[in-house]
């Protein structure tokens, strides 16, 4: 087992875990904390897909944006807000909701079978990109490649979504503004 | 190099831990953590599959944006979880169902 | 604008008319609303009367009268090529005669309702929307316009039963409305289905024009309704099962057993002149899609089906006299009554002889003009104490002698005493269903004699009726009280009585007067339909 | 005008005698109560009876008139209305217009004063036009129009008195009965319609029609192109038989007749016992042609069995005009006799003299129920004024109406120097005849004749006796006041006249022959009249033999009150008194089981038929209900339902799940994966 | 960087050559950016309304010019394809952002809110960039940001008030709800990229690829692409959340939410279903074929059923807007390319009914306080003007003639009649006879509303008699259009 594989198990085990017991702590704070964790080892494992940048905005967007942003939701808000904790939760494995265990588990059930053909059957174009050697590789620039393919290829994404993270800006600053602020 | 496989099955574990966490849990933000946990799941579907995008980077681009979206989305629903804490004085799902049939 | 056109449209002209009047004057509504109805019967009148009889129409355009065609939708679909519907109106002999029917039937509603004092500017207005709608029915050559009209008469009758109407009325304009919807949405279906079966010679684009798809050679090879293709759908021959969807939609607007009870329902519940209406001429709108749909469209199917049609006809004449005869209630009788004479329509048509397509026809302008009168009639006593049953009546006869006289001249009329129309036209269905046998094989010849037991049926209920409500001491729940409401038949109700009175005793004498008329195109229909074979 | 011209003199005759009584009628049905005397009637008769006599003096035994003109097409068919004159009609049109003529003028007097007058007028106009126009019409639908019209006026004479109830239940069960008797005509004309496509009687049944021309080998009836089984050629027959005998009151359809005595007693003289009831057997003979040997046999039958059972009843009836009313379908009988044996022209003549006497029969009993009801009246008793057993004793306050009622009663029993005993005597013979060349059985049919004859002879003979002989059984009458009198001349010169029209010279110069009266040698030929058997002397002499033994015997127990008490009443007196229990087989049998039905009927469409429709829109909302059920409550109760098992395991689930928002996700991701599993067993290979 | 120089003027001539087809866009997204400075300063909002309205128009023009020169294929790398038929359907959304600036402009809620509307235009502007974008996206990345930025622009506009408990719950369920379906079609979209290496869905790579997916894979990736645009076209399951959010939201957003979002997503859907038999000519994907096949069945027949029950105007509406939802699946399956006139003529009388029948339901709530079709007793006496408008366009919604609706419907059965014609498929049938019965199930629901204003009489007669205003107008001549197109419809279809 080389070394980068312990490493992948790892974080993998990190993310997957922590994320377990996101959903069965009791307390909200301490959720949210690990789910800190969990996006730091999933922007890890971005990183073994060798997407460098992605884990990079990974980091910056989600731990710098949103978790910021919903701990600042709280501590904004109402104090009750905080210990206002969810009910029914009966210890760290406990099942407050099996009916929605049995649904995530049938989900898990297919989607172990998809990633079992996937396994056994891999899809075509992989196969070609493989021969064609069109991997994204280690020592590639992905920042270059992304910026350029950025300000081109996907232009038109890029700049509808500034139109829309300007409009969501705007949105959640009404929706977030106390009323009568003007007469 | 890491198979195909060992990351799908990550992102297939945690998409489900966020299923369970969107259905179960009885508090709105962890709900939209929970969601978080199947943006990031598909997310790290999609690094994954972009490992064999060298010419194009979908993968990857899609990504970042889902990233970004994501972001957006939330803070918008946070807003409104703080509206509706305004009015309902909770944010647990299941004590809001005024509208019902 | 033909002359046909100005039939059609003038009701929503003047319908219009009353919804620009102001309320202040709603004493004008009625005046209004008499007058088009007047002007419409003089206009049918006197296309009735420059009727060419000897030109047939049913499948031939060019021997349609007072055709009138204008491009009306083209729309373009793309690769599913275009939507063309055209404002095509014309009349043959089936048409004629509903349509003077109509017109005069809509005056006597519009007398009829000169007492109504709720919200006279909907009901007029409505009474007029109802009357452009039925007379589109009768005329409209284009599936398209026709299904128009034929909905467009649901709307305003929902509403005249629904708010115009008796103690039930929401359920009964509900039931109305559901039934006949039931039967039209399918309709629609199968419309669309020979939409795209059918091409016209002339411009080689689908279309709706019924006479087109009267004849087989417009039909698509491969098309669903192709007159050649064996079409399965839901495992049955696509033509039948359009024919069924079809007949079901006509048969519950005619009614026969088991689609009927909507009939005394609606009948009951409804003002009088919306009865009158109904049974005057809204049944028939039902046999008139018969004929010129169901049987000219899917002649193959009508021929093959004949013996069920002739059964149910029937089932409809003994049947409905079966359960008049349990009625109480004097309107719910007249209505049972008419599912019973109905029936007659049906085994009349089945039976596809001259004799008997004549006298269905015959039935449905005789039972227009005597449903109208008894509706009427009943209406009249319904006006004055507000009760109409039967046992709550007794010796009315010494009280109104007039009006005892209308009614058993209506009742024996529509038991089919000689003299009046319905005699004529029960005769003829019978003697028609009973020559099929020999002519075409259609029915046998038991039907006939089980239809002849329903003209003795008829005899019973409107005998124990009369019996019963006119004859004997006079005696009335209601008392004194009733017995000073009880007035006799005053002008106006005489007025619209005896005009009716004289219809039905001149087409009874003078059947020529409607058989001229009809006789080419029930040839033609005749021709038409056994040439399918 | 063109048309007018080209009508000859008899047809326009013919016009005149149909268009008198409708002017009448119109002018009646115009003014109303206006018009309360019975003078436009009267005279419109006379006119139509002047007519008569013309178109008789014309046709008879000369040549046929027929004239039509189109009347309506129908497809390639046209249908005409035209007039038809030969023996036959001629004489039914005197013979109608002569009896019509006493009794308007007899009803002048007898209905004066009455509150519905007009209507009476109105109605006997109406009756006659329809009669007229039944008999000289040219085509079965013509005739079958007059058939129905005057079963229609009949309708509304027997109801003349709509204020009783037993009035208008009579008239009901009349026109009903009638109905069914129309259905068979009307059935009748299809059957002639589908095979000869025309219904004009002189193509149809003329010396060459189209009947006679058919062919027929008892497995087809062919004409022309068209053929149908033969079996349908007797249900023709039959189907006309069956009208004839709703008409002619036959057995079992004969029970109308009784209850429509409930009509004016005019009314009852002229079409109960003259003229509308003999219709059935002109239209048999009208049609004869049609008639196989069964039906033939099978009209002899009805109607031999009609007139004994007839007879029975009359014995022993208290009402004397219901007594009369049993007669008459008794004599109906005896023409139905007539018919099935094949001498149509016989039952013509038995038709004519039955009428006159019949006529002057009930006239007279008119005349005593008018003075009974006078006695009722002024003397303010509880009495029925028609029940014989309160009248007695009469000769001698109403000596005129006794002798015309006796010589009418003669007539009936058949003894010589009266018409009847022509006529009945001549029915009797050929009977006797036919039925040697019958099977044995078919015996029956004469001597069932015989038996009724003498049965004829005692009830008319108890009738008289009891009326007119012994003492008045009212006490007041017979203390000497003179409440009762003769009737007015206005009622007794049409008895008169028709009294005289009873007796044989009418008819013939011999007395005792029918073989010479001129009616019978206008319709059959010669040779049937020879004399050539016995039974044209034996029968004679053995009828009038027993009328006298029966009369006497009458006498004895009524003239003279030596009544067998009790040795008589026993059940079957019962049995003839109650009408042999038809009346009320009927009403447990057919009417109330059949309301039965039509209530069960509409049961059945309430519930039933309009519950489905009910139901139909019900599953709608029922759909509906499921669906908001899958909708929101399937997965709700799927859970639940996993969720009370479940408690067991220590899970807990609490409260509605409506309107929660994971709800919701729950049950579309419960859906997917639904579907997802039902996707994958349906396309994974 | 070096192996992009030789393709890097081909790469700025292809965002070139899109450039011009998305002017309107541009108008848009600018009048956008003055909104928000115009928002901004102190004062009434008419000035942003203004602005809004100009720009909607102006790029409701721009649209209609783009509609006589519509690109050849797709352009911005098979990122969209702006073609004829977007244009026009543009055209619509515009219309669709027109009638709303007009319906918020009438809602005094809104008008008087504290907080302004600017920001609701604002946000229109924006949702509308995303709608008309969505209409001509042809990649899947567009698509995911289209989706998401309608629906972002959704949930603020349904938060928009927060008034009372409902309308936040309404927010926060529909947030919830969206959030959800959204994450699960990235994850879908993300099996869609795995085993194709593509991301647009006109490029026969993708499409082979979808198609040599195993099957299983195949259709749960593609349940879970559906979730995302089922949200959007809240069709049976993913019908869940419209009940609640539509009675929650301030009327106009429900009027909004009803019709524009589905404009998009239904042309969304069309273009993927219709992407093999157009680029591939290949039959679609039988799996997919009869999953939508029995969503438009289930659709119908919940929607109107389940309205039965509903006495909650807007409520019943919602789930009248399920069953509609069915009826345009059924278009889309029945061939989009050639039956998009029909597509369109239903989108534009659904439009034109919908935005007709919440207008006059907000002016009854409003003026009068109604909310419940109980509520509508006796009205017909009392205002009358409004409750006969109201009549006809539940006729029209029933599809009864002479109305739009009518058109539309025949007009879909002629579609799936034809379709059936060509492939003998029981499916078909059975469409056409959902559709039938469920026409027929619908009077009971819309009837109920003329039954309760006319057949019934007011317990208490109310003389309050509310004032014209021009979203009465607006309403009325909806109302008259209703009518027009449906006695001659060829004045729409003549557009095209």
């Amino acid at each position: 087992m080389s070394l980068n594989l312990l490493l992948f198990y790892l974080l993998a085990f990190t993310a997957v875990g922590s994320a377990l017991l996101i959903v069965s702590m009791k307390n909200l704070v301490r959720s949210l904390f690990l789910f800190f964790v969990t996006l730091f080892a999933v922007a890890g494992l971005y990183v073994f897909a060798l997407a460098d940048f992605v884990a990079v905005t990974q980091v910056i967007v989600y731990v710098g944006g949103v978790l910021v942003l919903m701990l600042f939701a709280f501590m904004l808000s109402n104090k009750v807000l905080l210990s206002d904790l969810q009910s029914g939760v009966k210890g760290v494995f406990g099942m407050p909701s099996w009916q929605a265990g049995i649904i995530a588990i049938s989900f898990f059930t297919m989607l172990l079978s998809v990633v079992w053909q996937v396994a056994i059957n891999e899809p075509q174009w992989i196969t070609e990109a493989k021969q064609q050697q069109l991997l994204i590789r280690y020592q590639d620039n992905t920042i270059h490649h992304l910026g350029i393919n950025l300000m081109t290829r996907y232009v038109l994404p890029f700049e509808v979504v500034s139109v829309f993270l300007m409009m969501a800006l705007m949105g959640a600053a009404h929706l977030a503004r106390k009323e009568n602020q003007e007469p | 190099m890491i198979s195909l496989t060992h990351f799908l099955l990550v992102s297939a574990l945690l998409f489900s831990t966020g299923l369970y966490a969107v259905l179960a849990k009885k508090n709105a933000i962890l709900v939209l953590v929970g969601i978080e946990l199947m943006i990031n799941a598909a997310v790290l579907n999609l690094v994954a599959f972009g490992r064999y995008d060298g010419g194009l980077y979908g993968g990857q681009t899609f990504a970042l944006f889902a990233i970004v979206l994501a972001a957006a989305a939330v803070a918008v629903a946070l807003a409104i979880i703080l509206n509706v804490y305004k009015h309902y004085k909770s944010i647990n799902p299941d004590d809001i169902n005024d509208l019902k049939d | 604008m033909s002359l046909l056109s100005v039939l059609i449209f003038l009701p929503l002209l003047a319908a219009l008319l009353i919804l620009l009047v102001p309320s202040a004057y709603k004493a004008l509504y009625k005046y209004l609303a008499a007058g088009v109805s007047a002007v419409q019967l003089l206009l049918a009148a006197y296309m009735y009367t420059s009727f060419d009889e000897k030109l047939a129409g049913v499948s031939a355009i060019d021997s349609y009268q007072f055709v009138e065609k204008l491009p009306w939708i083209r729309l373009n679909l793309g690769s599913l090529g275009s939507l063309e519907v055209d404002y095509f109106v014309g009349v043959d002999g089936f048409s004629i005669l509903f349509l003077f029917l109509t017109a005069l039937v809509m005056f006597v509603a519009v007398v009829a309702s000169w007492k109504i004092d709720k919200q006279p500017k909907g009901f007029f207005s409505l009474l007029l929307l109802l009357n452009m709608a039925v007379m589109g029915v009768f005329v409209a050559l284009d599936f398209f316009l026709f299904y128009v009209f034929y909905e467009v008469m649901l709307l305003p009758l929902y509403f005249l039963i629904g708010i115009w109407g008796g103690a039930r009325r929401e359920y009964a304009a509900m039931k109305f409305f559901l039934y006949t919807l039931f039967g039209s949405v399918f309709m629609l279906l199968v419309m669309v289905g020979l939409y795209f079966s059918v091409i016209d010679p002339v411009t080689g684009n689908h279309t709706f024009n019924l006479l087109h798809m009267m004849d087989g050679k417009n039909y698509l090879d491969g098309s669903i309704f192709s007159v050649s293709g064996d079409y399965q759908l839901f495992g049955i021959a696509a033509r039948l099962l359009a024919f069924i969807v079809l007949f079901i939609a006509f048969a519950i607007k005619v009614p026969i057993v088991p689609l009927h009870t909507w009939l005394p329902d609606a009948h009951v519940e409804a003002p009088t002149p919306i009865s009158i209406i109904l049974a005057g001429i809204l049944l028939k709108v039902g046999g008139y899609g018969m004929i010129r749909i169901c049987y000219s469209i899917f002649p193959d199917i009508a021929l093959d089906s004949a013996w069920w049609i002739g059964l149910i006809g029937v089932i409809s004449i003994l049947y409905g006299a079966l359960n008049a005869l349990a009625q109480q209630d004097l309107k719910r009788l007249v209505a049972y009554s008419s599912v019973s004479h109905m029936g007659f329509v049906l085994l009349g048509i089945a039976s596809l002889t001259p004799e008997g397509l004549s006298g269905a026809m015959f039935q449905m302008v005789s039972h227009g003009f005597l449903s109208a009168m008894l509706f009427f009639l009943v209406g009249i006593i319904y006006d004055r104490v507000h009760d109409r049953m039967i046992y709550n009546f007794r010796g009315l006869g010494t009280m109104m002698p007039k009006y005892t006289a209308f009614v058993a001249i209506a009742f024996f009329a529509s038991l089919g005493l000689p003299g009046f129309s319905a005699f004529i036209a029960e005769a003829f269905t019978i003697i028609g269903a009973f020559n099929a046998e020999s002519v075409n094989g259609l029915l046998p010849r038991w039907m006939a004699i089980g239809g002849a037991i329903g003209i003795l049926l008829s005899a019973a209920y409107f005998l124990w009726t009369l019996q019963r409500m006119f004859f004997g001491e006079t005696r009335l729940k209601g008392g004194d009280e009733w017995k000073a409401r009880l007035t006799d038949v005053d002008g106006r109700e005489t007025f619209v009585l005896v005009p009716m009175v004289i219809l039905a005793l001149l087409f009874g004498l003078m059947p020529s007067l409607a058989f001229d008329k009809i006789n080419a195109s029930v040839l033609s229909l005749i021709e038409l339909v056994s040439g399918a074979k | 005008m063109d048309q007018l011209s080209q009508i000859s003199t008899p047809v326009l005759a013919a016009l005149i005698v149909l268009c008198a009584p409708l002017i009448s009628f119109g002018l009646s049905a115009i003014a109303g109560k206006r018009l309360r005397s019975g003078i436009p009637a009267t005279v419109a008769i006379a006119i139509s009876l002047l007519a008569a006599i013309f178109i008789f003096a014309t046709v008879w035994n000369g040549q046929q008139v027929h004239q039509q003109t189109s009347w309506f097409r129908i497809g390639e068919h046209s249908f005409k209305a035209g007039i038809l004159l030969n023996n036959l009609s001629a004489l039914l049109l005197l013979l109608v217009c002569a009896i019509a003529l006493p009794v308007h003028v007899y009803s002048m007097v007898y209905m004066k004063g009455d509150y519905g007058i007009h209507r009476y007028w109105l109605y006997l106009s109406l009756f006659c036009f329809a009669m007229l126009g039944l008999v000289m019409a040219d085509s079965l639908l013509l005739m079958y129009i007059g058939w129905e019209l005057v079963g229609f006026a009949s309708y509304l004479l027997i109801g003349f008195w709509f204020t009783r109830p037993a009035a208008i239940k009579a008239n009901k069960k009349a026109f009903l009965i009638n109905r069914i008797g129309d259905l068979g005509f009307l059935i009748g004309i299809a059957i002639i319609y589908t095979q000869f496509q025309t219904l004009d009687l002189v193509a149809l049944f003329g010396d060459h029609g189209m009947v006679r021309e058919a062919f027929n080998d008892g497995v087809e009836w062919r004409y022309a192109q068209h053929a149908m089984p033969a079996f349908w050629l007797t249900i023709a027959g039959a189907a006309f038989f069956l009208g004839a005998m709703a008409k002619s009151a036959q057995f079992p359809f004969h029970i109308w007749l009784p209850d429509a005595m409930e009509g004016p007693t005019s009314v009852s003289s002229l079409i109960h016992a003259a003229t509308m009831v003999a219709a059935g057997v002109f239209m048999l003979v009208r049609i004869s042609p049609l008639f196989d040997a069964q039906i033939l046999l099978l009209i002899g039958a009805i109607g031999a069995f009609t007139a004994l059972m007839a007879a029975t009843i009359a014995l022993t009836q208290q009402d004397i005009k219901k007594i009369l009313a049993f007669s008459t379908i008794s004599q109906l009988g005896f023409m139905m006799v007539a018919i099935g044996i094949g001498q149509y022209g016989v039952a013509i003549f038995h038709l004519v003299t039955h009428a006159f006497f019949k006529c002057l029969l009930f006239l007279s009993a008119g005349a005593v129920i008018h003075e009974m009801q006078h006695v009722k009246e002024t003397l303010k008793l509880e009495l029925d004024p028609q029940d014989i057993r309160n009248m007695g004793g009469l000769r001698r306050y109403m000596p005129h109406t006794f002798r015309l009622t006796l010589v009418a009663a003669l007539a009936l029993a058949g003894l010589p120097l009266t018409a009847g005993y022509l006529s009945k005597d001549a029915i009797l013979i050929f009977a006797f005849e036919w039925a040697e060349w019958q099977s044995a059985w078919w015996k029956f049919i004469p001597v069932s004749l015989l038996v009724t004859s003498a049965l004829t002879a005692f009830y008319i003979a108890r009738l008289v006796f009891k009326v007119f002989y012994g003492k008045p059984r009212i006490s007041a009458i017979g203390q000497g006041t003179n409440y009762l009198h003769e009737a007015p001349r206005g009622m007794l010169l049409p008895m008169l006249f028709l009294g005289l029209c009873s007796l044989f010279p009418l008819f013939s110069y011999n007395p005792l022959l029918f073989e010479d009266t001129w009616i019978i040698k206008g319709f059959e030929l010669p040779e049937t009249l020879e004399r050539v058997n016995i039974y044209h002397t034996v029968v004679p002499a053995a009828v009038n033999g027993l009328a006298i033994v029966m009369i006497f015997i009458a006498w004895r127990w009524y003239a003279q009150g030596k009544y067998p008490q009790g040795s008589l009443r026993g059940r079957l007196y019962e049995f003839s008194a109650a009408q042999w229990y038809l009346n009320v087989m009927y009403e447990k049998g057919i009417v109330k089981p059949l309301l039965k039905v039509s209530k069960m009927l509409y049961a059945f469409d309430r519930t039933i038929v309009d519950g489905l429709v009910d139901t139909g829109a019900g599953t709608v909302r029922w759909f509906a209900n499921t669906a908001q059920w899958l909708d929101r409550a399937l997965v709700d109760g799927l859970v639940n339902g996993v969720g009370k098992a479940a408690v067991f395991a220590g899970g807990v689930l609490r409260g509605s799940r409506k309107g929660k928002i994971q709800y919701y996700l729950f049950s579309m991701f419960l859906v997917l994966l639904i579907v997802l599993f039902v996707g994958l067993k349906i396309f994974s290979p | 960087m070096r192996e992009y120089i030789p393709q890097i003027s081909k790469l700025l001539n292809g965002v070139l050559d899109g450039l011009p087809f998305l002017l309107p866009e541009f108008i848009l997204a600018t009048t956008f950016l003055l909104s928000i400075f115009s928002g901004i300063s102190k004062g009434q909002s008419k000035v942003t309304w203004w602005l809004s309205v100009t720009g909607i128009v102006a790029a409701g023009l721009a649209a209609v010019l783009q509609s006589s020169s519509p690109a050849a294929g797709p352009v911005f790398f098979e990122m969209i394809l702006p073609d004829a038929n977007g244009a026009l359907l543009k055209v619509l959304i515009g219309f669709v952002c027109l009638l709303f600036c007009i319906f918020v402009y009438h809602n005094q809620p809104l008008r008087n809110h504290p907080k302004k509307m600017d920001d609701l235009l604002s946000v229109l502007l924006a949702v509308h960039i995303g709608l008309n974008l969505m209409a001509i996206a042809v990649n899947w990345l567009m698509v995911y940001i289209t989706i998401e930025m309608v629906s972002i622009g959704s949930y603020v506009m349904v938060a928009y008030l927060s008034r009372d408990n409902k309308q936040s719950e309404a927010a926060v369920k529909y947030v919830l709800f969206g959030t959800v379906c959204s994450a699960i079609m990235l994850y879908g979209l993300s099996f869609f990229y795995g085993y194709t290496g593509s991301l647009s869905f006109v490029d026969a790579r993708h499409l082979t690829g979808l198609l040599a997916m195993p099957a299983p894979v195949f259709m749960l990736a593609t349940l879970l692409v559906l979730t995302g645009i089922g949200f959007k076209l809240s069709f049976v399951p993913f019908h869940f959340w419209s009940p609640d959010v539509y009675q929650g939201a301030p009327t106009p957003v429900t009027a909004f939410l009803s019709t524009a979002p589905k404009i998009g997503a239904i042309v969304l859907l069309g273009r993927f279903v219709l992407s093999w038999p157009q680029t591939l000519d290949t039959a679609i994907p039988r799996p997919l074929f009869y999953l939508l096949a029995v969503i438009a069945m289930a659709s119908m027949l919940v929607g109107n059923l389940v309205a039965i029950r509903q006495n909650n105007m807007k409520r019943m509406m919602a789930y009248s807007s399920i069953g509609h939802t069915g009826f345009l699946v059924m278009i889309i399956l029945a061939d989009v390319e050639r039956s998009f006139p029909i597509l369109f003529f239903f989108l534009a009388s659904y439009v034109i009914m919908n935005m007709g029948v919440f207008m006059l339901a907000d002016y009854l709530e409003e003026k009068l306080g109604l909310t419940e079709i109980s509520q509508y007793r006796g009205l017909g006496k009392s205002h009358p003007a409004v409750m006969v408008a109201l009549t006809i366009l539940m006729v029209s919604l029933i599809g009864l003639p002479p109305t739009a609706g009518f058109v539309a419907k025949l007009l879909t059965f002629s579609a799936v009649l034809t379709a059936y014609q060509a492939e003998a498929d029981l499916v078909w049938l059975l469409l056409a006879v959902t559709g039938a019965i469920t026409t027929v199930v619908a009077l009971f629901f819309y009837f109920k509303i003329p039954l309760q204003a006319f057949l019934r009489s007011a317990a208490e007669q109310s003389e309050q008699k509310a004032p014209l205003n021009a979203l009465l107008i607006t309403a009325f001549l909806l109302c008259l259009l209703t009518v027009l197109f449906g006695i001659f419809p060829a004045v729409v279809l003549d557009l095209l």
